[in-house]
This record gives structure tokens, C-alpha cells and sequence, in this order.
């Protein structure tokens, strides 16, 4: 098992005919992914390697029975691409896309929660891997193998540098979920915790938060109401000045809010351990499981 | 991009939110006569983005030309909490019965602007907000429908505004709310916003904050700067595309990812040493980013040694070697570099390195080794 | 029995310090209907005949647990007066309001549908009697008494007209709902017919329809698949021409769509008997009942 | 109210719909210099609310101002389907590659905007749709969410538009239907829709009908005229507030409420009558009111006996029958009334309506008994 993609997932691409999205849909194929279709307006009847182009994702979904699609389109067009992957039924999207406007966001994730039809992953996010089934997105899935570490992320190579002491350590994962460091991101740390809890093959959840925002402390309250799977986290910023956007859109300290140490305490009074460093996480993890196993 | 308090005025009266009238002035005689223009009492105020700066001195009423060039002449060049005054705003005084509170923020948890109105105006709000919550009404709106009467109407009933400026209170609520969404603000304050004796509503004082990633859709708003509030070698960063803070220490940071960054800065700090900045060289980066990164790090004349710390996903290494190789080349830095690469090309990249000999840049195969040794090295320089 | 109101009902009335607004506040609860509040911003403090008024719906709903909204505000505040009360919670929310505007009514009911917590009756509509048990709104309660037969219009007077009729044969009524001649009305035929099919005291079904969109022909098609009960239907409009709005914004036949003939028709072909006039409706529906009877 | 298409076309301009450029004229000479002005070839169109203005001959090519001269004297004061014509509308001729159809409209079924694209442009739509409905693509906006991108492109494809004009078509739709939300219409039509040889795409036809109910929010739109479509008996009824439409028969039938009205112009059709108007006199007429509708029925010559069918609700029947008591004082009219007060305060109706014995009034119980006789005394008159 393994949350949100899998050997189930039929992908579309839009920006497929893009330099990147042309990169990165080919690696999702290598990897295992079945990458159905891609949409580029004006392309439509075109392929790119074998994976057929439509012009709308209308078009794509019909043709392919596509059921995820992956955002690759510039900050400028990628709201707008969200919106029309939802409207043509896509139930998972993931927005690779950095940079998009707040409010561009704000409206995209309204809609999707009000039509209650889609859960949105990203923006400005790494993508999810399910190591052996599916990878959806960017992360360099050299690194990681099956096993039964959940981990989602605000970052991605804060992911990969934790995922590989992890590895390291022996251990694999179940799925690597990152929600990106947007300000409003289309899932939170709250939402995959709650898949992993749900996820017979995840023993154990490793989450890795960043100053800005209350995430990190809406995770601990839900963790310590929901969730009986051992978790350890990771924060990411104790050294941040306030005021000062820390290459993350959502990563930043307003007043006295969103620093890491209020969110180490939070997570730490609720039963989570936190790992002061990257190495630190992946022992705690270590032991946790090796105590589990 | 935080607005100063003129430019801010200017968008709000661009929206209909009824400002006083102001001009602004970059000299002394700039501000008189301005004044003049404006006519006595006027308020002289110092045009930069901090709190506090009337008990800085920072804000003076003149009543008559003399006085207008004497604050203009004080505030101009004064330092307010380590901001440089290069700019002020001549406006008319205003009489005031009664100080507001409103403001229209993106509230991230609830993803949904919220808006705030409070009788406890002229203060600081997160103090209000301390002390006395319920002083201020709050409000969600939902995006797709916005900011509608009612909305107004149930804050100004709810703040206990005055009865009789309930509903021009309520409409400059709903001008708040559209410039937010306008502008693509993401965050608008009206403190104070006050009622005249003749019960008209105005906003004293404008503070806006843009989205920076919206601003290709607003020229206008792209081209307002700030000259008190620019660090050169931010600027720099900036130009060439980089995501850089700077920061008050020596060591000088480069890393990919704004995560693994952050995490660097943090482990470093704790193996005892003091990070100069923050610089995310981005996922992809090419050589040419990484030499073009280490011109601004070495921009700082702090810096007394440099942290690689690259963990390569779509970064590749050997890029990244030959990025500093490159810079080493160009620049011929003093100062010591410690590396760490990991990930992808990771061995192509060490090899580069070790065969390329460079003066004084040691590899380290470890984030945690990484950081320990460039702490020494800073220490010892 | 009856639907929507009845003795439970506990009405907030926006506008209830206007002329009008008094005047039909105080029949209602001269009625019997429990009248419990008022709201008009600027007047909260007040009271009208004893009903507090409050500044806003929130208030009046937190004070007085009123359940149901009746909306007597002038068309240019009506949508927002609507948008208030469901905001503020009210389940019911009866819009008496003539000549709000099409985009105002598209929105207010847009936003109840999505949101889903409330329903709207009318704009433009006389309002629900449920006699001896509640009215809201302006039907003249005089004319009708407690029975079986449930009516729904989109017509006022009309329905009157049709009401004295059947009760001139000695029959009455579970409710009479007047749903508006409006274009977008925020509860259908359909709607309140599926309600009628579900009362128990309700036996036998009038619906009033005239020209203009296709309500009634979408009613006919839930009727076939979803009725039991008997119904009997009235279009008002036969000899209207084409292209004339005819007195209510919703009443107008456009090309060759809304006429009066082809709702017959699609009523007829569906089982629906349809009288040519108010006095064959009566006819049909006392002809109908006795049988049952 | 449906605008002309001229008017249309002004609005299209300010929403930054191209359409050709042209000018506005009301006599011949208007006509020549607008033609002057905008340069040969031009189109002279005659402005009525009415299609088949082509086939009419209301719309003609001028080559030259002859032509220009020639053309307006043909066209103006000419009638097209009952209408006079009274403008023009002359714009420069536009060369047409291809014609497309786009509209957006009410749905009231769906409770949604609609928006279509055909590239059968040029003809009936409603003949479309009947003989191919999959050469228009349709779809339905959220109205919350409002016509973004994307459906522009989808709706362009999928109507197969020309490959390079996608996006200037998916463009222009947006923008009609940001029209259709900000002037608050319930139609906007675009017929044909043309791109040039050049591949610009343009508007060639505007309709556009607004929402009643929102002028007041729209001052200018309110202020817009159509000469040509107004009836003098239904601008008076206007002006007096009363819900009126004009028909072509000979009873004048009033009434208290739109169904009820209705009902009673069927009933009248029913018994062999030929109504000659619709007019409801709303809830709670007053007798004024009432006094003011006879008058406005009686300002038809054709009407040979009225009706008034009233069921009181809202409406007291004691103040129908002052307000009749008090139209027969001021106007004395010779046609005949039958009159059926039921509902509220019809017992005192009925009795001030006897004590008054007005000459040639006719009370009647029932609607259909009152229907019977007026039908019987409009045919012996």
C-alpha cells in the first residue's frame, strides 16, 4: 500500500511539451508511472515520446480515462490549469508550479473544496513518490525505496537530505508527500497524516515543517486526537529572522507567529518527538521503528 | 513588497478609500512647499516602513511655512530603528474624534481573507489583540463571493462603531476588501482610521503589502520602490534572479531548496557559528547561477568563509562544481569553502573538484560535517 | 401535517420596520405564526408591537433562535438581506421582494446551493400558508382553511383565485407555497411538489404554472418518476405573445420555448390532468378527491 | 431592455470588444458625413429591434458618398416588420473570412450563464440548433467562480474554430461575458462574429438585452432609446407605474396580479374575446391607481368594453371600486364595464359600486361569468 499514486495512477501533464514537463513526465514513465496524456493548447494530435497531447483536459480525461494530473505550466497560467483539470474530473492534482499569485491560489483551492471533487497537492511542491509504483512530479526517486516510512514535507531537498539519512539508516518508505511552501497550499500536513494513519503500510509518519504559518501546530492537535502511529518531526528556521520570506512564499515569521520554536513546542507537548537536525530525525526514526519492529 | 505610507494612500484613493489630501517631498524645500500647497496645520511624516516612528519624532504637525521646513529639515536623513529617512509625506492635519482600526488580511489558516475592525485604534492591534480580544470584530469572507453589505455592516454593529458611521464605515470596509483583491494585496491596515468631528470616515494612516508574485499583472504597482529600505546586496541578489537574504553573521550560505537552507543556516548555528545569509541557488541551477551566487556571497565583506551545502534532485553536482570552479577562476575568492555534495552526479562532482585543486576549499561528505568544519574555519580566519 | 411552515416555525422578519413590513408582520402573527424578531440595521433596541428588532440576522438568530427568514427589504438591499440570513443560519428564507435584480437572484442563489444549508423561497412570491398553523407572507389567510390539497404557484392572486374555487367545494389545503414569478427562483415546482409527496396530510397536488422557461416541463418529467399522489395543473398564458414580458420577469415566451401549450402538453403526456381554467382546475381536483375519498 | 445595435456596439467598445469602427446618424446628411468620415466602402445599417434587416433591404454597401446619400434616403423612415425606421448605424465595411455565432445567456433551467460558439455564424441560431446542435458548443459558468481561461480554450476547440484565432476567440468570450455580469444583461449576442482576412476577429452584430431591475445600479443604460419600438400607450403606462402590454384586440382587461391576468385574458380568448391589453395593477393598488390604468386602457380607440377581474388579496376591492367610481367622474366613458370584485372587502365593493349606478357597469360573481358578458357586450357594440 502507499497513499495518493500508485500503479492506479493515470496521469496527464499539462506543460507536457514544455522543456521541464517534457523531462519530467519522460522520468515519471521511466520510473513506472503511467503517464497517459499530456495537454498543451494548440498541440492537440501531437506526442510527445509516445504519450499523446490534447488541447484541453477535457479532451485528455475523455480519451485517456486519466485520474491525476500534474500542473507543469508557468505561475501565470498554472491557477487557471488547476481549475480546468478539476472541472474535467481529474480526483487528484499536483502542482509542481512555483511561484503562482496568493490570490490565484486562494481561488483555486476554494473552488476545489467547495466542488468537492479533487484533492489538490502543491503548489510550489516537489510531487508524491510511492517508491516501486508511481512517481508524480520531481523528486529523485534514486534515493528512496518501498518501506513503511511515511513522510510528508514542506520542502523538497530538505526531503530528499532526510529521506537519504533514512535510507542509510536501512529503512524504506511507504509514499513521500510534498505539500509545498506556499502560503496556501492545496493539502495539509493535517490531510496526509490523516491518509498515512489510514495507510496499512506506513508504521511510522516523519513530517518536516517550516517557520511561517500555524500548520505545523494544527498538525500536532490532530496528531494528538487522531493518529496512533509514532510520528516524528522536523522544523526547519530557528535561526530565521522575523520579517524576512525565507525562499518560500509560506515560509516567513510575522511578529511573534510561525517561528519554529512554537511549533517544536507545540509538536513536542502533544507526544511528537522533533529532531533538532536532519541526522537527528532520521535516528529517532530509526529507533522508533527498530523499537517497533 | 511592503508599500510606504504614501504609495499606499495613493492606491487607496485610487479605490475610493477617502484619504487625507497629501503630497509628497524628497527635500526641504520639496516639503515646504508642499505645505504651502497643502496649507497649515499640515503633518510632515517620514516616509519609511516601521512602526513607532511618532515617537521616533518622525511625524510633526507645522503650523506655519517655518515650522514646515524645520521638521522637514529634522526629519529628513534621521535614522528611525536603522532606516535611513529619504522621503516624506506632506498631508493636511486632521481633526479626530474617534480612532478606528481596520484591516484586511490573508489568513493562511483559514484560507480566507479575514477582516478585522476595532474601536482600539492608534495602537498597536496585536497588543489589542493580547489584551482585550473581543475588542475586535472578525470576519471571514468567502473568496468566491467576497465582501458583501452585510459583511460591513456586521463588523461596524459588532466593533461598536459610533451609530451614525456604521455604514460609511462599512462601505470603507468593502472598498478595503476590493483593493485587496484588486491590487492583490496581501495585507491592508487602516490604523487609525478616524471619524472628524463633522463624522466624516478617513484613513490616516495606509499600509499595504502585495503579493510580489502578482505583480507582473501590475506594472504600475512593480515600479514603487522603497529607497530607505534597500540593501545593495539584496538588490544584487535580486537582479540576478537569486533568493538571498542577508543576515549578520560571517559565513556565507549557499544551498538548493529553500527547506534544506533553512536546515543549514540551523545546523550551522548550532555547531556554534553565525550565517552572513540565506542563499537558495533554486532546483536546476546551472553553473553560471552558481558563480553568479558566489559574487553576491562574497559581495558581503563579513563573510569569512562559505558553506556548500547541496543535496542534488533536479541539481546536478557536477554543475554545481562547475559553477564554484568557475567563480574560483573569475573571482579568485580568499576566503575558505567547505563543501558538501550529495545526490544526484554526486561523484562526478567530487571529482571535478579534487582534480580542479582549488586553494583553500575542502569537500566534506556530511551536512553535519559540513557545518562543523566551516565553523572552525570562520573562527580561525 | 403540512411543509416548510407550520408551529414550529420562529420567523425573522428584514424589513419588518417598513410600512409594508409592519403591516404584514403583525397579520402573520395575528395568524398565529410565531413572529420573534426583526431586523433593521440602525434599529436594534427597538421593538415593533412587542417583536425585538436587531441590528443584524446574527443577532436576531443568536437572541431568539429564529429558524426562519422572511425578506421585506426593497429589491436594490433584497440579496443581501437573503445572503445575510443564510449567512446568520436561518434553514428557510422567504423572499416577498418584487424586482431584485437577475444577476442579485443568480448569486444569492448560487451561493445557497453550494453552501447548502438553507432553502429559498421566492424572490417575488406571496410567501407559504400552512392554514392553522402558520403564514408567512401576505396570502390573505381568510380564503383558505386546513385540508389536504397541497398548492404551489408561481402566481399569487391567481392562486387565490384557484384556492377560493377548490374551497368553494369544500376542500382546504396542507400548504400553499407561492415559489414567484420570478427567472430564477430559488425553490422549482419540483422542489416543493417532492415535499407535498412526502407530507402525509397531503393528498392531492395543484400546481399553478404559466409561460416562461421550463419549470413546468422539468415538474412533469419528476411527477412521472416520482409522484403517486394526484396532480392537477393550471398554465396561465394560452393567448400571451411571443417575445412580452408579462407582468412577471420570469413570464415571457421566448421564440419558440415557454409557451402555455407545450407545458400542457408535456404535463398531459405525463399523467398530469390540466384544467383550462381556475374553475376546471377546482373541478378536477373536488372530482379527484372524491374519488379518493 | 434590448438595445439597438448600435448601442450594443458602444458597449462592446467599452469592455474592449473590437467591433468595426462607425458612426451614429439620424438624417441623410448625418449619414453622408459619417460615411465621409469612415471612408468608403461603408455599410449603412437601418436600427431596429428586428433580424432580417439584410433581407429588408436595411442594410446596404456604400462605394462612394452617392451611394452613402442614396442608401440613407432608402433606409430611414423605412418599414421593416412593423418598425420605422429612425437611425443608422454607419460603419466601414469589413472583409470576412470566416463567421462564427457567440452569445451568452440566462439559463434559468440550469440557473447559470450559458455561454455558445458556433462557427455557423451568419444565420438563425435557433435553426442551427435544431437541424445540427453539435455545430454550438455550449457550457455552463459557475457564477461564482466566473469564465475563466480555460473555458474559452475548451469552448474555441470544441466548436472547431480556426487553429490561430483560439485565443482572440476564447479572449473575446471572456470579455462578453464579463459584459454580460458587469452591465448586468441577460443576453449578449454576437451574430456574426467574423475574422478577417487579416485574422482579426471582430464583432460585426451586437444585441444585447439588459436586466430591468438593474438600470438603477446603470444610470447611462438607463438613459438609452429606442424610437423606433415605443408605443405610446405603453410609454404612458410606464410612466404611471402600471404593469401594461399592449394586444391587438378589443377588450381592455385589468386585473390585480400577473397570473391572474393572464388567466383572465385566456378565459376572455375562451368565451370568443379578443383582448386589447394586459394590465396587472399589482398588489395593493390604491384607487388612484385604478383611476390611472382606466384612463391608460381607454387611450386605445379599439377597445370596445373592459373587464376588471379582481381577487383581493393584498388589494381591498372598496378601493378598486372608489378608484372606478372616480375614473367614471373624470373620464365619462361610453364603452361598457363588467366588473368582478372577489376577496377582501368585496361586500363593500359591491355596495359602493351599486349605490354609485354608473352608467353601462355590470357587476358579475364569477370570473367566467364576467369573462361571458364582456365577450357578449364587445361584439353587440
Amino acid at each position: 500500500m502507499s497513499i495518493l499514486v500508485d500503479s492506479n495512477t493515470k496521469l496527464v501533464v499539462s506543460g507536457i511539451t514544455g522543456r521541464e514537463g517534457t523531462f519530467h513526465s519522460l522520468r515519471n514513465r521511466d520510473y513506472g508511472t503511467q503517464v497517459v496524456a499530456g495537454v498543451t493548447p494548440g498541440k492537440g494530435g501531437q506526442d510527445v515520446e509516445g504519450i499523446p497531447v490534447f488541447n484541453t483536459f477535457h479532451d485528455a480525461v475523455a480519451s485517456t480515462g486519466a485520474n491525476t494530473a500534474m500542473i507543469f505550466v508557468p505561475p501565470r497560467f498554472a491557477a487557471d490549469s488547476i481549475l480546468e483539470a478539476e472541472d474535467a474530473g481529474a480526483s487528484l492534482i499536483i502542482a509542481i508550479t512555483e511561484g503562482i499569485p496568493a490570490h490565484d491560489e486562494l481561488r483555486a483551492f476554494n473552488v476545489i473544496k467547495k466542488n468537492g471533487r479533487a484533492r489538490l497537492i502543491g503548489p510550489n511542491c516537489p510531487g508524491i513518490l510511492s517508491p516501486g509504483k508511481a512517481n508524480v512530479g520531481i523528486i529523485p526517486a534514486a534515493f528512496f525505496k518501498e518501506g513503511n516510512v511515511g513522510v510528508v514535507s514542506r520542502s523538497g531537498t530538505l526531503t530528499y537530505q532526510i529521506g537519504n539519512v533514512i535510507a542509510q539508516q536501512g529503512f524504506g518508505n511507504s509514499t513521500i508527500v510534498g505539500i509545498g511552501g506556499d502560503p496556501v497550499p492545496g493539502s495539509d500536513f493535517i490531510d496526509i497524516i490523516g491518509l498515512f494513519q489510514d495507510d496499512p503500510e506506513t508504521e511510522l509518519i516523519v513530517m518536516c515543517g517550516e517557520i511561517g504559518g500555524d500548520a505545523e501546530e494544527r498538525a500536532a492537535e490532530f496528531i494528538a486526537e487522531n493518529v496512533t502511529k509514532p510520528v516524528v518531526a522536523y522544523i526547519a528556521g530557528f535561526t530565521a529572522p522575523p520579517g524576512k520570506t525565507m525562499g518560500h512564499a509560506g515560509a516567513i515569521v510575522s511578529g511573534s507567529r510561525g517561528t519554529a520554536k512554537a511549533k517544536a513546542e507545540a509538536l513536542e507537548s502533544r507526544g511528537v518527538r522533533v529532531g533538532r537536525t536532519p541526522t537527528e530525525v532520521a535516528e529517532l526514526a530509526a529507533s522508533l521503528l527498530g523499537a517497533a519492529a | 513588497m511592503d508599500l510606504l505610507e504614501y504609495q499606499g494612500k495613493q492606491v487607496f484613493a485610487r479605490h475610493g478609500v477617502p484619504v487625507p489630501s497629501g503630497r509628497h517631498a524628497q527635500t526641504v524645500d520639496e516639503a515646504a512647499a508642499a505645505a504651502d500647497d497643502i496649507g497649515y496645520p499640515c503633518v510632515i511624516k517620514a516616509q519609511v516602513q516601521i512602526g513607532g516612528r511618532g515617537k521616533a519624532g518622525g511625524i510633526k504637525v507645522a503650523q506655519n511655512r517655518n515650522e514646515a521646513l524645520e521638521h522637514a529639515q529634522a526629519i529628513l536623513g534621521m535614522d528611525i530603528r536603522g532606516l535611513t529617512v529619504h522621503e516624506l509625506w506632506v498631508e493636511g492635519a486632521s481633526e479626530i474624534a474617534s480612532e478606528y482600526y481596520a484591516s484586511v488580511v490573508f489568513d493562511r489558516s483559514a484560507k480566507a481573507p479575514l477582516v478585522m475592525l476595532s474601536t482600539k485604534g492608534g495602537m498597536d492591534i496585536e497588543e489589542v489583540a493580547d489584551s482585550d480580544p473581543d475588542a475586535i470584530a472578525r470576519l471571514h469572507v468567502d473568496p468566491l463571493l467576497g465582501f458583501q453589505e452585510f459583511h460591513g455592516r456586521r463588523l461596524a454593529f459588532e466593533a461598536r462603531v459610533d451609530d451614525d458611521v456604521v455604514r460609511p464605515v462599512g462601505a470603507m470596509l468593502a472598498k478595503l476588501y476590493d483593493l485587496f483583491v484588486a491590487e492583490e494585496a496581501t495585507l491592508v491596515e487602516v490604523n487609525p482610521l478616524i471619524v472628524t468631528p463633522e463624522r466624516d470616515v478617513r484613513a490616516l494612516d495606509a499600509k499595504v503589502t502585495l503579493d510580489d508574485n502578482a505583480l507582473f499583472r501590475h506594472p504600475d504597482n512593480a515600479e514603487l520602490r522603497d529607497p530607505s529600505n534597500e540593501d545593495p546586496q539584496e538588490r544584487m541578489a535580486k537582479e540576478r534572479g537569486l533568493t538571498f537574504v542577508k543576515l549578520d553573521g560571517d559565513i556565507g550560505i549557499l544551498g538548493n531548496g529553500a527547506g534544506l537552507v533553512m536546515s543549514t543556516l540551523d545546523v550551522v548555528a548550532q555547531a556554534g557559528g553565525s550565517p552572513a545569509n540565506f542563499l537558495d541557488a533554486g532546483g536546476g541551477s546551472k553553473a553560471e547561477a552558481i558563480t553568479s551566487a558566489v559574487e553576491v556571497i562574497l559581495s558581503n565583506p563579513s563573510v569569512k568563509a562559505v558553506l556548500f551545502n547541496i543535496f542534488g534532485g533536479i541539481t546536478r553536482c557536477d554543475e554545481v562544481a562547475r559553477g564554484l570552479i568557475e567563480a574560483f577562476d573569475q573571482i579568485n575568492p580568499t576566503v575558505p569553502f567547505v563543501v558538501r555534495l550529495d545526490g544526484t552526479n554526486d561523484v562526478e562532482g567530487r571529482k571535478l573538484l579534487a582534480e580542479a585543486q582549488l586553494p583553500n576549499v575542502f569537500a566534506e561528505s556530511t551536512m553535519d560535517g559540513a557545518a562543523q568544519k566551516v565553523v572552525e574555519l570562520a573562527a580561525s580566519a
